[in-house]
């Protein structure tokens, strides 16, 4: 007891000069590199680095939770088979938290973490609101927390200082921009509905969709926004008003259950028909072309940040293939958005410790690994995946559904992919998303 | 603790009864040293949060049973207090620029009593279900206001964060998160609640109080002995809602992120189920729940993923076997069953 | 046994009635359960309202509380109109009734119980910071009450396990707690046994008469009525089929015909 | 506003209306004839609904026939959640209908969680789609409604409601069990005083009223999704109907499903900001200017 009330006390004198101290050793021991180079690591600990997920295990988004689960305990397995991190440590889950605790049961279970030691990093977190209220607790304990799946662009630009903290998803920025660069190439788009779940996530992406839109200054007009409940179990009032409107463009975050308990409605109510084309940008790829089979309509395109989609690049890429097909053995379905985050989230892991171990020689602190995973870059199925500072920048993918590919599922995946650079769809470092939004210049070309 | 009063017949008695709020005074004061005491102490950080969380809810807690034990309605809008008070320290921060945390906790106390009026006023008049319903209605309406961000103070769903306030001039906000809480603001927090216990102790003695009761037990006779009941319902509304009110200002600190979920019904939920585990039928008995709620959840969520199988099981024996005793009722009638069959050998 | 019982009748008092209904009407839809009773009552005798079932006893007497609202006609009390007064406040004037059923805290012990009444008349119910225990004025009128009720040694005990005698009792004792002018009794002592009846209506009427209390009341029981009433109100069909002293009205044929003989 | 948005919109607040009434008729009976408020009553809608979407999807290897999937949505889930109901009557409800409303109320509450934790058991928490091959909505296809063109699936669903109403109402007014419901809810002692054996009406009425919403949820998922959240959802607004409608009242429950399902429908199709209070903010007016509800002061079919 009385040894770790020391180090807690002594990290709070040291918090004020951390960012320091630990760009300074990272520095100088990036010059002692080569005296390292290939010799045995002292200090790993016999332990196995300690992982304590948050997830939704129940409530509506806990699809998203299970997927995550899945993908982790694959992903785990996996890196544990060949020796663990950088081959030496070997992770183990010792414990998940079920978000739908709420935040105040999850502050003060990272405070607990945090105060007896026995737990090094906590990783995952689904909502947006919980991360807002859940990474900045965690920082103040000085508790690394690895972000890897909501998509608030507030996270970082309400909470700058946070060196506890980074995120592996691309921000929702990605999604809504994107959105906006794939109206521009469109021909003959003049009215637009939008349809997006009642919280900050849908909120967010209208906002920013719209604001984008004016900036680049297409000839579009959003003629409704609408704002059904999350968890919404019946559609059919905002499908036939929807279909009424008959919209150029249908433009829709809604995401998880939701969208397919949506499009599944939609297609009965004659929504697409109606509509000539659909972006539905909420984090969507297998688990909804899975569920709405034949059913699913052609003329929308799905996606959003990332280039989440099994069978997008699933040739050329093959750390992508193997995670598909390996995903796929395991569970006998795709994997969806919850599953690749955490994929994401593990890569940015084995970086970081590989990064960090490679510079300073031994085993990296808390706050050492958390820094090492800043600014770095892995694979990705979109190719690099780069981190800006503690924030991933992804770029946006959107294919469209098409029964034409060669995994052996018998529903529909995505195809015609259209790529667009993450920066043309993140805000350069430093600056707020929303300025930049509203500044948001046409592509040239 | 017995409702019982003095008598008139029997001076000794009122001696002996005297002796035994000593008895009592003397518990709650070494109870409070030991409660000052056990941060400094310990240096456990995990602890004195959780304790500051038990006690917050503690307070919200005390409040809401001055509504369903006190006066005999079943609210289910109290979400919409405790959602108040945490919503007016944040919004005053921000949007006015206040950062003393006495002046915050006193603007956040009067704001919730304000919504209290309000949905006093609408629902006194309804009884049983009804009651429940229309609180929970105006509450929910509450949670629709803050959660789509109307007036556009509160950002929506994504919630605000919160600075540390200040205290009396003393920029202690600036202070490191451990040393705030540890420190400075679980005291405040203390104080809150023993403060709080000694003011409903004598307001629920008080004349106000027996009336509370009078309407409790017997509305018709109440109204029938010249009490304008509906009026009484209102004053123990807002009362009840001040309260609940300053729980949730205090709380929100503790927390330092708000969101509509603490407007939301499952919240009022929340602290029906704290109230009722801890005994509505007893003075103590929702500081007991309160404790009892948050120590059972955090158990029930390391221990288990069917966490929620383990509440509801909870909830449901404990309803059916103890009812308006609790489980601080129900521990104290088993200590004097076993004081008595002492007593008898 | 009255004292007073052939000194007043409204006719010789030169004095103001305590109440006055003029030709008050409550209809229930169709039903017309009051159908213009005028009556006057005195804060010095004890009247007994008699009458077969539907008659409108009960009717009438909620109508004087305010517990139903008039159809037709107006109340005065005291001098005042109070045909529109909420219940609360008639009470605080003066105008006080109980219950056929004893309504009491039952969680509460008996001197609560006539404590709450006491504080409730002195209108101290708002008083936040002070201990009822503590409030001497209200302790010592309580004691007393307790004690011409007979209720001292029950004093500390929860109702819920009294006797139903006590508990009528008690019941009245909360009723006189409020200093009424005028009292109005639904069947005092409905459910009390054979050999009670009597004690509870002399305990009443012994403290009506001490207190200067006028008291109206319903009851079934003949005897009763003959021996503490200084005049009867016989109601019929929701009128009034006679209005005079005792002895008058209980031999009045109408009375006889449709109230004595109905099974009463 | 063109005459066919108005035929579709009405059509999908019918729709809405028939779902609430499956879910909350047997809470407003269950409470009218035995004076229990079961707020876990929603939860057999939540069960109802996870049981059919898993038959459903087991059951494409034996027969995708439409008239078998219907057969099993509405006889014999409904049938094994009323045996299920009658055992559970006798244990976990049994001493419930002896103790306050309040404490039915938590007490109940305390049965929403747990039930809510064993579905999770079982099924899991993500959402559950009814497979394409045997969902009867997709299968059924379309209809020509007034020159519109609606889901013959939803249709069928709303015949169902109407029978079931009438149903209801013909038991009420007809058999024996029904009369001596009706006499239960207006004098519960009088009719265990008349020797009538209370209990075995006690636990008719209850598993009827249970297998009614598990119908109601069996039906509900082809067109939905069965997820872990449809349970809270319908317990706040099998709540928000009966108390609209009255307590206790049969015709209040058909009355208030129709008023809720259609506000909500048009509300949500001309006024879509609204749609989080509509249901609130429609349940609130009603308390505070009609507290009895609607019809609360008749009996169950009066």
């Amino acid at each position: 007891m009385n040894e770790r009330n020391t180090r807690i006390s002594r990290r709070h004198f040291l918090k004020g000069s951390a960012a320091v101290t630990t760009l300074g050793s990272l520095a100088g021991c990036a010059l002692l590199q080569e005296d390292f180079g290939g010799e045995e690591i002292d200090g790993i600990p016999d332990e196995p680095f300690r992982i304590v997920q948050v997830l939704f295990e129940s409530g509506p988004p806990a699809f998203y939770g299970e997927e995550a689960m899945n993908a982790s305990d694959m992903l785990v397995d996996q890196i544990n088979e060949d020796g663990g991190l950088i081959g030496e440590r070997e992770i183990e889950v010792v414990d998940r938290l079920d978000e739908d605790a709420g935040p105040d049961s999850l502050i003060s279970d990272v405070q607990a973490m945090a105060q007896e030691g026995e737990v090094d990093m906590l990783m995952g977190i689904i909502s947006s609101a919980h991360s807002l209220a859940v990474a900045p607790a965690a920082d103040d304990q000085q508790f690394p927390f690895l972000v890897t799946m909501p998509g608030t662009y507030q996270l970082f630009e309400e909470n700058p200082d946070m060196e506890y903290v980074v995120r592996t998803a691309g921000t929702n920025a990605a999604g809504a921009v994107g959105a906006v660069r794939m109206v521009e190439q469109m021909d003959d788009i003049e009215t637009v509905v939008t349809v997006d779940p009642d919280y900050a996530w849908g909120h967010d992406h209208q906002e920013m969709f719209e604001a984008g839109l004016e900036a680049v200054g297409v000839d579009v007009e959003i003629i409704e926004s609408r704002y059904p409940e999350l968890g919404e179990t019946d559609y059919s009032a905002h499908v036939s008003a929807i279909a009424d409107q008959e919209p150029d463009l249908l433009f829709s975050s809604l995401w998880g259950g939701d969208i397919a308990t949506f499009v599944s409605q939609g297609v009965d109510g004659g929504l697409f028909e109606a509509v000539d084309e659909s972006l539905l940008i909420g984090d969507t790829g297998a688990p909804l072309l899975n569920s709405l089979g034949d059913a699913m309509p052609e003329n929308v395109w799905l996606g959003g940040r990332g280039g989440y989609q099994p069978n997008y690049r699933y040739d050329e890429d093959e750390s992508h293939r193997e995670f598909v097909d390996e995903y796929y053995e395991r569970y006998d379905q795709l994997p969806g958005w919850g599953a690749y985050h955490e994929w994401m989230g593990f890569q940015a892991l084995q970086e970081g410790v590989e990064s960090a171990v490679s510079i300073i020689g031994d085993w990296p602190t808390g706050e050492q690994l958390m820094a090492a995973m800043n600014n770095i870059a892995f694979e990705a199925p979109h190719g690099q995946h780069t981190m800006y500072g503690p924030q991933a920048v992804a770029p946006a993918v959107f294919g469209r559904p098409t029964d034409d590919h060669d995994l052996p599922v018998d529903h529909p995946l995505l195809g015609e992919f259209e790529f667009i650079e993450a920066t043309e769809v993140n805000p350069p470092q430093d600056v707020l998303t929303m300025d930049w939004v509203d500044e948001l210049e046409p592509v040239t070309g | 603790m017995s409702t019982r009063l003095p008598t008139f017949e029997d001076v000794q008695i009122k001696e002996v009864k005297g002796a035994i709020l000593d008895k009592r005074l003397l518990t709650g004061g070494v109870l409070f040293v030991a409660l000052a005491l056990y941060p400094g102490l310990t240096m456990n950080a995990y602890h004195t949060r959780l304790l500051a969380w038990i006690m917050c809810f503690a307070i919200a807690a005390l409040g809401f049973n001055v509504v369903l034990g006190y006066t005999g309605l079943l609210s289910f809008g109290h979400a919409a207090f405790f959602g108040t008070g945490m919503y007016t320290v944040v919004i005053a921060m921000q949007s006015a620029g206040i950062t003393d945390l006495i002046v915050l906790l006193v603007l956040a106390t009067l704001m919730a009593g304000v919504v209290g009026a309000i949905i006093g006023a609408l629902s006194v008049k309804t009884h049983e279900i009804y009651f429940a319903l229309l609180t929970l209605a105006l509450a929910q309406l509450l949670y629709v206001l803050a959660a789509r961000d109307v007036g556009g103070l509160t950002r929506g769903t994504d919630g605000i964060a919160l600075n540390r306030p200040d205290f009396l001039g003393i920029p202690i906000g600036d202070a490191p998160a451990h040393i705030y809480l540890m420190g400075f603001y679980y005291h405040v927090i203390l104080v809150c609640l023993f403060a709080t216990i000694i003011v409903l102790w004598i307001v629920l003695r008080s004349p106000f109080g027996l009336t509370l009761k009078m309407i409790r037990e017997n509305e018709m006779r109440a109204e029938m002995s010249g009490v304008p009941i509906l009026r009484y319902r209102l004053y123990s509304m807002i009362l009840s809602a001040m309260i609940v009110g300053l729980g949730g200002a205090l709380y929100a600190v503790v927390v330092g992120h708000i969101t509509p979920e603490y407007l939301d019904w499952t919240m009022s939920g929340e602290i029906v189920f704290m109230t009722l585990l801890g005994g509505i039928g007893t003075f103590l008995g929702p500081v007991i729940g309160a404790g009892g709620f948050i120590l059972l959840q955090e158990v029930a969520l390391n221990f288990t993923t069917y966490w929620h199988f383990t509440m509801g099981l909870v909830l449901f024996v404990v309803v059916l076997t103890l009812r308006e005793k609790g489980i601080w009722g129900g521990a104290k009638a088993l200590v004097d069953r076993v004081n008595d069959r002492r007593d008898d050998s | 046994m009255s004292t007073k019982k052939t000194e007043s009748t409204k006719q010789d008092t030169p004095t103001e009635p305590i109440l006055r209904t003029e030709d008050v009407r409550k209809e229930f839809g169709n039903l017309v359960a009051v159908d213009g009773v005028s009556l006057e009552f005195y804060d010095d005798e004890i009247v007994g309202i008699i009458g077969p079932n539907g008659a409108g006893k009960t009717t009438y007497t909620n109508l004087i509380s305010g517990a139903l609202s008039l159809t037709g006609g107006r109340i005065v009390f005291d001098g005042d109109d109070i045909s529109d007064l909420r219940k609360y406040k008639r009470v605080r004037r003066g105008l006080v009734r109980s219950f056929q059923i004893p309504q009491i805290y039952d969680e509460l012990t008996v001197f609560e119980n006539v404590q709450s009444s006491v504080i409730s008349r002195n209108e101290k119910n708002n008083r936040l910071f002070t201990l009822t225990s503590r409030d001497t004025d209200s302790i010592d009128e309580t004691e007393r009450l307790l004690e011409m009720f007979n209720l001292e040694t029950h004093a500390d005990e929860h109702t819920e396990h009294l006797p139903h005698g006590v508990r009528k009792i008690l019941d009245v004792a909360m009723s006189f707690a409020l200093r009424p002018k005028l009292m109005v009794l639904d069947e005092p002592t409905s459910g009390v046994g054979s050999r009670e009846k009597n004690a509870v209506m002399e305990t009443i009427t012994d403290a009506a008469i001490d207190r200067n209390i006028g008291l109206i009341f319903i009851e079934h029981d003949m005897e009763l009525i003959r021996n503490y009433s200084d005049r009867i109100v016989a109601l019929h069909e929701g009128r009034v089929l006679a209005d005079d002293d005792p002895s008058t009205v209980m031999n009045s044929e109408e009375v006889n015909q449709f109230i004595l003989e109905g099974g009463v | 506003m063109p005459i066919e948005s108005l035929t579709v919109n009405a059509f999908n607040g019918l729709y809405f209306a028939a779902l609430l009434f499956f879910a909350s008729v047997g809470l407003t009976l269950v409470f009218g004839i035995l004076n229990l408020l079961n707020m876990a009553h929603a939860a057999f809608y939540g069960l109802g609904a996870y049981v059919a979407v898993w038959t459903l999807n087991n059951m494409g290897d034996v027969t995708t026939s439409t008239v078998a999937l219907l057969t099993v949505l509405v006889l014999v889930i409904p049938l094994v959640v009323f045996v299920l109901s009658a055992a559970l009557d006798k244990t976990v409800f049994a001493p419930l209908y002896e103790i306050e409303h309040v404490y039915q109320l938590l007490a109940t509450f305390g049965v929403i969680l747990m039930i809510d934790d064993i579905i999770k058991f079982i099924w899991g928490a993500s959402p559950i789609t009814v497979d394409g091959a045997t969902d009867p909505s997709r299968q059924l296809g379309t209809l020509d409604l007034l020159g519109v063109s609606v889901s013959a699936y939803r249709s069928f669903v709303i015949v169902i409601a109407i029978a079931c109403a009438v149903g209801l109402y013909l038991m009420f007014v007809k058999t024996k069990l029904g009369k001596i419901s009706q006499a239960m809810s207006e004098d519960y002692e009088m009719v265990q005083m008349l020797g009538i054996n209370v209990n075995r009406v006690r636990v008719l009425i209850f598993s009827i009223s249970v297998a009614i919403a598990a119908l109601g949820g069996a039906l509900f998922v082809p067109f939905a999704t069965a997820t872990p959240a449809v349970t809270l959802e319908y317990v706040l607004l099998s709540f928000a109907v009966i108390v609209i409608g009255g307590l206790g009242s049969l015709k209040g429950v058909i009355v208030a499903a129709l008023v809720i399902g259609m506000v909500r429908s048009f509300g949500i199709a001309y006024f879509p900001a609204l749609e989080l209070a509509i249901v609130f903010g429609l349940m609130a007016l009603v308390i505070i200017f009609k507290p009895e509800g609607l019809f609360g002061d008749e009996g169950v079919v009066e």
